[in-house]
């Protein structure tokens, strides 16, 4: 097969008449490697800046100005690629298939806003992503949902995050970036689709707080964990709280937890104990349900690997079950390699689709079960506090604080007296 | 509070320490260099999905003439339709449905064809019917001044044989050579 | 607000309306059909005139077939690329590094090693002519190299090899042009390159298919594939007549060059082999179309890699075709003779 | 002044937003059209440039039509590329129109909105309110789990369908494999058992068995069991070694069955299911052909059924479906109803349809160990519902069917044809018998023949009592036919001379058997006859099954297994048990 190709190549004519010589193909090169490390350096740049607005000027306007330099650069200069986001796929791929070349920026943005969160939280979010920051530069009219509906789109975020890496860790494809809906309105071109889901996210930001980055996005999970650990994050009084609530309607994220009022800061009553064991014990219940729900979905996943579905379709025409051939199965027979090694490939594939099956259901369950031990607690918050994992550091409730409007205009005198 | 505020402290060290153990580990095997998306052509098989699948609305695949291995054909299987009729440049004897070929006399019996890439939507007619009859000459590549390199190629994604990959960008395309497929 | 609209939410009708919600999903689950297998993908995604489509032209009507497949014999060659027929009809194939004989039943005979890929192949009484990407060799039945021609240069890319008595030709597609040799390997002189006012039409040679062949009429026949047409030329080199039309119909050579190889039954008949529209055709001693040996339909396995067919005759008058990419020669006998099938037409 | 600005300032901008908003919609209106419009490919493959194709291809020295193509060829790609970039600066200037009215909407309202009441914040509640949400909130997140769970179920129904992994190696204790799959079994292995429709040979003879002269189901008398049957069917039962399989169907279903030759319990049933791809259609048929009238056939290591609606499968002993796929369109007038035959790992399927100028009939060879296509071979005959019959002839091995107007003789092996007789006619139901040396076919109502094998003519041919469904039986010297009406007879083998014929007031639509001395006619009442062979006719016994019969009964050693309307009948001699 190789050397009837190999023979088709011969010297090309001589133009003996005119000596006519034969025109270089023209090549024009992909964008300039160097631009990756600029990249890096701006993400670095953006989140080294973006810690010091949130932790140190906690001003909202320089944020949103930050914010706006990461949709203009990240997102509509950039195209939306290389995205953190994203990244999670890319370096899941690169953990189950040794032969995949990782390219270093994508390691680097995925992993530096991780880093940045187990120090000081999602300053990522505040205003590095283009993502969030596009939605939260479009919310005009915040409208607070209920805590319980909060809590409930929330784990679509963690299923999500789980097919992604089932699907990166399988060849299966990146899933995150076929369904990203701003990447196509960066582009100004793509599936209409997309673009419409995009439009709608849009406008849907405009009333409902950053709607991607609280219920679907999947790194959202991963800066949100590593934020519930970090050592210093937003705090929304720089002094002690004086529990003057001012604070409690402003943010739109639910990202606030309200101070416990003195009269139920109380030892958790029997009920409490009880439950707290129930949902304890419900734990590895969940779990496990999940583990076998997970297990009996692999077959279909796997579905959206490639060889599994050309394996199946050349199985089907095999048995007659269906008629006619797609280009897949054309190009397969074309190449000759035998059905049966096919058909093992996609048996393996299937197995270990199984496995990811199994352990994404199992991260489902364990997320599930341990918001259900979290929910069972008796909070004792003493005052207003950012909530740990869903705060991405928009400096909105700053502007709220009586205690941070005492401490701008003592900066201000401070500074007036400098000056002077 | 103290021992909440401990655990939290272990757990983001443990992190920390973690995370930079898998990007090391990661880092050891990245590429400083950047991939791009590139086509086989000893793989591909001409389906024309390229020309609708990119996420441009023109597509970032275009048909490129290795000159090279071309045959100079009067009669070029990849320029005219399968019988035209009359072997000259006009519309009703052309293959390409943009018009994105250009047949130009060098000296008797030979003819040089070259690609208008601007015109050209990438849908592999021509390579078709170069490969089927003639040397193979043209074939499809992605254009990296128009190529977006999303992270998911959904060309790449919807190639029946699979002929799109990842290529390093300091050899950002896959011509045939001269000496067949190795 | 906040807190109104948070007391107004009962647990229980929040988890009423999540088991209806389950609950009807489960019950569209329970209630779709069985799996509808995967709908064929289209094969033009951009409609008919984006589709290169020769497939008009693969159709053979019936009647045209003077041929009849009868067997095949795999010879178990990764990279064939030659076949010639041994005076006593044996079976003579080249490819990888080596020439296999087969008895003309198919039963392998011996086999000679060569020391590099040979690309063409021809008999001349008990001499094996085989040529190399630069060079000719001439080899005995033994295995012994006779001789061994000189090299022709970085561009000689030699695709055929044809000698009778004394004299011997190569045609080089590389320089588009055939060499003659005398006895001794000398080179006495080349003909037919374009512009070089030899008195030949020219050889237009696209791509490295380039046959020639002496036949029993004392000519010298070599294919023009740019040309669509079969040449004869004297042994001198002067041209004397050539045949074909180029057409995409049955009648004519297809696409940019073609006929790719040739071969001529016992009594003069042209058998000639296409590549694109796969097919091997029957012409007479003038060049007028007869009918087919087999079609594309019955010589291409698919639409992507398609085999060049290469043809030899023997006595009997059977066509062998050797498929290069399978290395599978394939037997085909005149309808006429095709052996009685049944007793009954026997009697 | 202030307040004058102010409303100045409110009118302009409102101005401008409403130009901005005129402008995104016109902006999104030509985008909308330019897609309706389709881009390069609708207006590529515009109707009028193919017709005027066309019209060059049938004049092609019109210079005019040249001309035209070329002009609106110049026009569509002029037309193509204005588009692409119309719906390129259409979208632009959306996205700029679309950040106006925003930006300008967003200083409006910020500018403008009414100032917020100062906040009352209301004291918490002395309830504990927090517990409270904190276990709704728990409830909420269950009961996502519960949509996320039931939308997964959904968008997972369909499992990738691929043929069964290659079982591990033996020493892993795997099942039965294709590797593992022992030898097709031995002439004398087959003739050791019933694996086929009227047996071994197709010829409806059981040398070594033998049959009560006297059993009655009523009674139980000389019955050793009666198994009822889940689904109807007219195909005859097969035996290999304790097992009698049988086939069954209805309109939603096909079936295989193995009983226990022994007790008659049904040991399993196995429903025919083609892998992906919605089932056939029923097959139409006549009421007495049925949906399960072709026959299966066993060689001792799988058990393989064709339906007529064109599924064919094959199962192991165990009941598991080995392969299955579909071989149809098998309809013809009455319904499918050839039986299968198997030679050497060759499933061989007549499949006559339609009149000959339909070519429509073919006999098709399938691998039985994998059921993929060995060969297909094309007949010029018309639709029959004879069985096809393999017979030994000068020690090789020949396939003989019948269909007008052929009896045609075929290589098992390779579907070469061998030999064939021009003389059958009708539609032919009756399958052909093979019996010392002679084969007798039917032309159902017009004659019987008796052919040599290898002839190009019949040797003898025969005009009265011609049977029209059931098949012929020889004991080497004379054979016995049944019509449906009831007239038996019995001629010489050789030359076709009758030598006796009597009638039964009965009807027949089971094929007559010879077990071993006596010959056993089943009618349709469920009464058996019981003859002596031989040159003149002599009822010796007779049996009740009390049951509607079609099929044709199946015997070996001591007992006989008849598929009645119902029931499966195993009729055995009481002394010898």
């Amino acid at each position: 097969m190789i050397a009837a190709q190999i023979n088709q190549r011969f010297p090309p004519p001589q133009f003996t008449e005119t000596g006519h010589q034969l025109p270089h193909l023209t090549a024009p090169p992909p964008r300039l490697g160097a631009l990756d490390w600029l990249d890096m350096g701006v993400l670095l740049a953006c989140l080294a800046l973006a810690t010091w607005l949130v932790l140190r000027r906690r001003q909202r306007r320089e944020l949103m100005l930050l914010g706006l330099f990461s949709l203009l650069y990240f997102g509509f200069w950039r195209n939306g690629c290389v995205c953190a986001i994203g990244s999670i796929q890319n370096i899941t791929q690169a953990l189950f298939d040794s032969s995949y070349a990782l390219p270093l920026t994508v390691l680097v943005f995925g992993v530096l806003p991780l880093a940045f969160a187990l120090v000081v939280g999602r300053v990522f979010c505040a205003a590095v992503c283009p993502h969030g920051a596009f939605q939260d530069l479009m919310l005009l009219k915040p409208v607070t949902l209920p805590v319980w509906l909060e809590h409930g789109l929330r784990l679509l975020a963690y299923v999500y995050l789980g097919l992604a890496v089932v699907f990166a860790a399988t060849g299966g494809g990146y899933i995150i970036c076929r369904f990203d809906p701003f990447v196509q309105i960066f582009r100004l071109t793509g599936s209409l689709t997309m673009i419409l889901t995009g439009v709608i996210f849009l406008l849907m930001s405009i009333f409902i707080g950053r709607p991607y980055c609280r219920f679907l996005c999947p790194y959202g999970v991963l800066l949100g964990l590593a934020g519930s650990v970090s050592r210093w994050r937003a705090r929304i009084t720089p002094d002690k709280c004086t529990l003057c609530r001012r604070c409690q309607n402003e943010c739109p994220f639910n990202a606030i937890n309200k101070a416990t009022p003195r009269t139920l800061q109380i030892d958790p009553t029997p009920e409490d104990k009880r439950r707290l064991v129930i949902r304890c014990a419900l734990l590895p219940t969940v779990i496990v349900a999940g583990l076998w729900l997970g297990g009996l979905s692999g077959d279909s996943l796997a579905k959206a690997h490639h060889t599994v579905a050309l394996a199946e379709r050349i199985h089907l025409e095999d048995a007659g079950a269906v008629t006619g051939a797609t280009d897949a199965s054309n190009g397969f027979r074309a190449e000759g390699t035998p059905p049966e090694k096919l058909f093992a490939e996609a048996h393996a594939l299937v197995h270990r689709y199984v496995l990811a099956g199994r352990l994404c259901g199992a991260w489902v369950g364990l997320i599930v079960g341990l918001k259900l031990i979290v929910l069972a607690w008796r909070p004792r918050r003493p005052e207003f506090e950012t909530d740990a994992v869903r705060c991405v550091a928009c400096a909105r409730c700053f502007e709220h604080c009586p205690q941070e409007h005492k401490r701008r205009q003592q900066k201000a005198e401070i500074n007036g007296v400098l000056a002077s | 509070m103290k021992r909440r505020a401990f655990f939290n402290g272990l757990a983001r060290v443990a992190a920390l320490f973690g995370l930079g153990g898998l990007a090391g580990s990661l880092a050891r095997r990245a590429q400083a260099g950047h991939t791009v998306w590139q086509i086989d052509p000893w793989k591909c098989t001409w389906c024309g999905k390229c020309a609708t699948e990119c996420v441009l609305e023109l597509s970032a695949v275009k048909c490129v003439q290795f000159y090279d291995i071309c045959g100079y054909c009067d009669f070029c299987t990849g320029y005219f339709e399968p019988q035209p009729n009359k072997l000259n440049t006009g519309a009703e004897n052309q293959l390409c449905p943009t018009g994105a070929i250009i047949r130009k006399f060098i000296e008797d019996p030979y003819y040089e064809y070259s690609i208008n890439e601007p015109l050209c939507v990438g849908c592999g007619k021509c390579v078709k019917g170069c490969t089927l009859f003639g040397n193979g000459s043209f074939h499809l590549q992605i254009r990296h001044d128009r190529c977006l390199n999303c992270n998911e190629c959904s060309i790449a994604k919807a190639c029946p044989v699979q002929a799109i990959s990842r290529v390093p960008a300091d050899k950002p395309y896959r011509f045939k050579t001269l000496e067949g497929k190795k | 607000m906040h807190s109104d609209a948070d007391k107004k939410v009962s647990r229980r009708g929040f988890l009423n309306a999540g088991l209806v919600a389950a609950g009807g999903a489960a019950g569209w689950l329970a209630g779709c059909d069985q799996a509808q297998p995967p709908a064929p993908t289209n094969r033009q995604p951009l409609g008919k005139r984006f589709t290169y489509d020769v497939s008009e032209y693969e159709k053979v009507e019936p009647g045209q077939l003077l041929f009849a497949a009868a067997g095949q014999i795999p010879t178990g060659l990764q990279a064939a690329s030659c076949l010639a027929v041994g005076a006593d009809d044996a079976l003579y194939v080249g490819g990888d590094q080596v020439i296999k004989i087969f008895e003309k039943d198919g039963r392998p005979r011996s086999a000679l090693a060569l020391p590099e890929p040979p690309q063409a192949l021809a008999l001349d009484k008990d001499r094996v002519l085989v040529a190399f990407k630069d060079h000719f060799a001439i080899f005995d039945g033994a295995g012994q190299t006779l001789l061994k021609g000189e090299a022709l240069g970085p561009r000689a890319h030699l695709t055929a090899i044809a000698a009778t008595g004394e004299v011997l030709f190569v045609a080089d597609a590389g320089n588009r042009e055939v060499v003659r040799f005398d006895a001794a390997g000398k080179v006495l002189g080349r003909f037919g390159k374009l512009g070089s006012k030899d008195g030949n039409p020219g050889f237009v040679v696209p791509s490295p298919y380039f046959h020639l062949m002496i036949g029993s009429d004392g000519l010298l026949w070599v294919a023009n594939p740019g040309r669509h047409q079969i040449q004869a030329h004297t042994l001198e080199g002067r041209f004397e007549l050539g045949w074909g039309q180029p057409a995409m119909c049955v009648e004519g050579f297809c696409g940019c060059c073609n006929p790719s190889f040739f071969a001529r039954l016992p009594d003069d008949r042209f058998i000639t082999s296409e590549r694109g529209l796969v097919r091997i055709k029957v012409y007479d001693a003038k060049g007028k179309f007869l009918g087919l040996v087999a079609g594309h339909s019955q010589l291409a396995q698919n639409d992507q890699n398609l085999p060049v067919y290469r043809v030899a005759c023997d006595s009997a008058g059977r066509v062998l075709a050797l498929d290069p990419i399978t290395g599978v020669i394939r037997i085909f006998v005149p309808k006429a003779d095709e052996p009685q099938k049944t007793p009954a037409q026997q009697k | 002044m202030q307040e004058h600005r102010k409303v100045l300032l409110r009118q302009v901008s409102f101005a401008v937003m409403l130009a901005a908003a005129l402008f995104s919609v016109a902006a999104g209106g030509l985008l909308a059209w330019v897609e309706s419009q389709g881009k390069v490919a609708a207006l590529v493959n515009a109707p009028e440039i193919a017709k005027l194709h066309e019209q060059l291809r049938k004049q092609p020295k019109d210079e005019a039509l040249k001309q035209q193509i070329r002009a609106l060829d110049h026009q569509l790609r002029h037309d193509t590329f204005r588009r692409l970039n119309l719906s390129h600066g259409a979208a632009r200037a959306l996205l700029f129109g679309g950040l106006v009215l925003f930006l300008l909407g967003a200083h409006g309202y910020l500018v403008f909105r009414p100032r917020p009441a100062p906040q009352h914040h209301p004291r918490p509640a002395h309830h504990d309110e927090e517990m409270h949400m904190r276990q709704t909130t728990a409830l909420a997140v269950v009961a996502m789990l519960a949509i996320i769970v039931a939308f997964v179920a959904l968008l997972t129904r369909h499992p990738a369908q691929l043929p069964a992994p290659p079982a591990p190696a033996p020493a892993a204790g795997g099942g039965q494999t294709a590797a593992a799959l022992p030898p097709f079994p031995t002439p004398e292995e087959i003739q050791k058992n019933w694996p086929s429709f009227r047996g071994p040979d197709g010829s409806g003879v059981a040398k070594g068995a033998s049959l009560p002269l006297s059993f009655d189901a009523k009674t139980g008398a000389n019955v050793r069991w009666k198994t009822p049957i889940p689904l109807p069917g007219m195909s005859s039962p097969i035996i290999w070694g304790g097992s009698v399989f049988l086939t069954g169907a209805d309109e939603s279903s096909n079936c295989v069955y193995r009983f226990d030759a022994d007790t008659g319990q049904l040991l399993w049933s196995a429903l025919l299911k083609v892998p992906g791809g919605a089932r056939p259609a029923p097959a139409k048929v006549a009421d007495d052909t049925s949906l399960a009238a072709p026959t299966a056939v066993s060689d001792g290591r799988r058990v393989y059924a064709l339906f007529p609606n064109g599924e064919i499968a094959a199962f192991d002993f165990a009941g598991k479906q080995v392969w299955a796929r579909n071989i149809g369109p098998l309809e013809n007038n009455y319904g499918f109803a050839a039986s299968l035959a198997l030679h050497q790992d060759r499933l061989l399927i007549q499949i006559d349809r339609g009149v000959v100028e339909d070519n429509l009939s073919k006999l098709v060879a399938l691998d039985a160990v994998t059921g993929k296509d060995l060969w297909q071979k094309p007949r010029p005959v018309a639709g029959s519902w004879s069985s096809p019959i393999l017979i030994t002839v000068e020690g090789k091995p020949q396939l003989l069917t019948s269909a007008a107007p052929l009896l045609c003789a075929y290589n098992p092996l390779d579907g070469a044809e061998l030999w064939r007789v021009n003389c059958l006619e009708s539609d032919v139901a009756p399958s052909p018998i093979f019996a010392a040396g002679m084969i007798i076919a039917v032309a159902p109502n017009t004659s019987i023949f008796g052919v040599k094998p290898g002839d190009t003519k019949i040797t003898w041919k025969l005009e009265n009592n011609v049977p029209d469904a059931t098949s012929p039986v020889s004991d080497g010297v004379n054979f016995y036919i049944v019509d449906s009406e009831g007239m038996v007879m019995c001629a010489d083998l050789q030359t076709g001379q009758t030598k006796w014929q009597h009638e039964i007031d009965d009807r027949f639509y089971a094929s007559p058997t010879l077990v071993g001395d006596k010959l056993l006619l089943v009618s349709r009442k469920g009464h058996a006859y019981m003859l002596k062979p031989g040159d003149k006719f002599e009822q010796i016994g007779k049996g009740e099954l009390g049951e509607e019969c079609n099929a044709s009964p199946a015997p070996l050693g001591s007992r006989l297994y008849v598929r009645c309307k119902d029931h499966l009948f195993c009729v055995e001699a009481k002394e010898s048990k």
